[in-house]
């Protein structure tokens, strides 16, 4: 079904259901979709499973859903930075679980959940202890690993411009997570700088079809952090 | 009266919801498209890599770097976008489409759909989408005549012919009836020219009736 | 390594050998390398495999390759056309042998040759005779089928325009399988309308980065079948 | 004399070939860019979904949008693209890049590596892209110190740390040496400030000479 373009950010999550697997956009800042985030702040769903590269930075974003004491869990391949400091507390309390997930299998496991594809062999993380209890095969001499799909109720993402139809595109290497994520959960919500009219973005450039967009929000370029 | 091509279409068109995203296979269901508000209500995806495709291109909007997955030149639709046939499988086989109308050699009551190869042993076997089609789209529907010209059943309690696809039809739009399928069972829908209990006997099957 | 633009196709495809597994780009006529299929053809490799998507049109492209008794099989998803009268009369006379590959499978298999994937369970073709002999997979309650990637020694594709740091842009529906090919082969040869300079793409607009083309060859529009 | 960090950096950039794509991870490894002709001989990937990627910026060439694998803001070279995650994953695991270089915690003489994991149990394990590069790129570079602040050595006969990738590793750039590993054996390439000898005493390995 089409794109709907929000009032508000609070319009575009308040059916996010306490318990959803949330699919959260960006690689530490770029990308991170800001305003939906505190959106869902507001909305107060909790016992969320939230799926990311990072895992929050300093207190801004997915790093304030976590402050919110509103994740149970954070699947990511990096939630170790320098300014990552409310997970690590969260962590340390023994107050929020972890997976980590090579970031290249995060990426993969997303894409197979929006492409169809039920399990795939890779080598990244074979023979390493993040593969342990899965099951291995070797391919071609090599060591590889079954990986399963990573799907989410919804996927909360940040690009640049959409069109009324749901295309999107993105900006520089804030595009990260977002095209991946939009095809792999049930809902996918992006927030925009700018919502145009179909045909008014070049149907040879569009990053993400329509297809995969089913929310709107236009954000103005100072609501961001 | 039995249904006419065009009219089948026509209840294909009117089973399909305003702003659905469609694959409409090739051959007979594209004219299903004569039928639907495309561009505005309706989104056709074609598996060669485009979303929002629009009508046919006559005279001079004619673009060999445009066509159809049936090959035919096709102009665009404002708001369509292209991409690589990975990423357009990846779309069907993702169940992103809504609605995929394809056409049939048999489909049995379990939904399992025979449409691609006749098994003939001088056949040539092609497939192109159809499997992809099949099991990927929300919605399967079927339009196929109900008896093939020899009189014999097309809906069979099991495949003759080779499978595109397992349990994958809901509904089969034929010029006699128009079928529901779910769990085993097949309901109908409507019927053209027979009554229900007449089909039920032509077919040899146990026909619901809503 | 950077990408070469030769001086002609014929100097493109000069080290394409005997028994090589060739990728050819095109979906029926809209993105087939034309200019390479002929120089090709002047090349004279012969026992080759085509992986594509049909089995050649008319008596031009791919249709001409086959003529010329260079092909020993055919891996694709639709031979059979109204006007694929040169692949049906070889495949009649058992002159040429078929491998006939669910479309989303041929694609997919390529992906996963450009991606790393060992190989991956899908549910197209679980359960028909395009899966017997092949490994399957209860997933989710859903049959799966294993299936393995397909990669080429070469890939000859058709595009609109390049950079000459191999950056490719496509036209509408001429993309296809050009994208996916050029990741899945050992050398990439890309025929385009125009070369230009690095930084004359949009870097946001580019299909496939100029890390997957060895070589580009210019032909002019009217070089078209 | 040992070799100072820069000089180390600019023997692994010696080593790498004009027109090569490299991925220089995060941290240490970054610092070899200075010693390579960037956006000319050589192509940068960085994992975040960008080929092309320019040196860091400065004052008003920053853009949040524009950042490396270690959210640095950098520039673009002429010629740069920018893709998707799984796309840029795809490319690393695909075995399109020529070469990566990461730092190191252990290498082992069979070319496995460690830099994901200490194992410390309070430690919050955090791996990033790192399997990915250790796996994917044709040829693995390592830059470390020799031996850790308490003079263990850190290439060592078997890992004790957890595993970032098995038989993954090439080539060993460290203060005292630098090492080329092949088929489970060690060739010394060039020494600093020791002699092979010495260095096969420290480190208890068996080491060859080229």
């Amino acid at each position: 079904m089409r794109a709907r373009v929000c009032d508000s950010a609070d319009e575009a999550v308040a059916d996010v259901a306490d318990g959803a697997t949330v699919l959260v956009g960006g690689f530490g800042l770029a990308g991170m979709p800001f305003t939906l985030i505190d959106a869902l702040i507001r909305r107060g769903a909790r016992d969320l499973t939230v799926v990311s590269n990072n895992a929050g930075n300093a207190d801004v974003g997915l790093a304030a859903l976590l402050a919110a004491g509103q994740v149970r869990k954070v699947v990511c391949s990096f939630p170790r930075q320098s300014d990552s400091y409310v997970f690590d507390g969260l962590y340390r309390d023994g107050r929020i679980e972890l997976e980590v997930v090579p970031q290249g299998n995060l990426a993969e496991r997303m894409r197979a959940a929006g492409a169809g594809i039920g399990a795939f062999f890779t080598p990244t993380g074979a023979g390493t202890m993040l593969a342990e209890g899965k099951e291995t095969r070797e391919i071609d001499g090599r060591l590889h690993v079954l990986e399963s799909p990573i799907r989410g109720d919804v996927a909360l993402i940040a690009a640049h411009t959409a069109d009324t139809a749901g295309n999107l595109v993105y900006r520089k290497t804030a595009r990260n997570f977002g095209p991946v994520m939009a095809t792999a959960a049930a809902t996918t919500i992006a927030e925009v700088r700018d919502v145009v009219e179909p045909g008014q973005i070049d149907p040879e450039v569009v990053v993400t079809p329509g297809i995969y967009v089913d929310r709107l929000v236009r954000v103005e370029a100072g609501d961001r952090a | 009266m039995t249904r006419s091509k065009d009219e089948i279409a026509a209840a294909v068109a009117a089973d399909i919801p305003t702003g659905a995203y469609v694959n409409l296979g090739i051959g007979q269901p594209t004219t299903v498209a004569d039928h639907l508000d495309v561009g505005h209500g309706v989104v056709l995806h074609t598996e060669n890599g485009m979303l929002g495709m629009g009508r046919a291109a006559v005279g001079d909007e004619v673009d060999p770097d445009l066509t159809n997955a049936g090959k035919v030149p096709v102009v665009e639709t404002p708001g369509c976008s292209y991409f690589h046939h990975a990423d357009s499988f990846a779309m069907m086989r993702g169940g992103h489409l809504d609605v995929c109308v394809l056409g049939a050699f048999q489909v049995s009551v379990a939904g399992d759909l025979a449409n691609w190869h006749t098994g003939a042993p001088d056949a040539i076997p092609a497939v192109g989408g159809a499997m992809d089609l099949a099991i990927g789209a929300r919605s399967v529907f079927v339009m196929m005549t109900l008896f093939a010209k020899d009189g014999t059943p097309k809906l069979v309690p099991e495949l003759t012919y080779p499978v595109t696809g397992l349990g994958c039809v809901d509904r089969v739009y034929t010029d006699h009836a128009t079928f529901a399928l779910a769990d085993g069972a097949v309901t109908v829908v409507e019927t053209f020219g027979s009554t229900a209990d007449e089909l039920a006997d032509r077919l040899g099957l146990e026909l619901r009736t809503p």
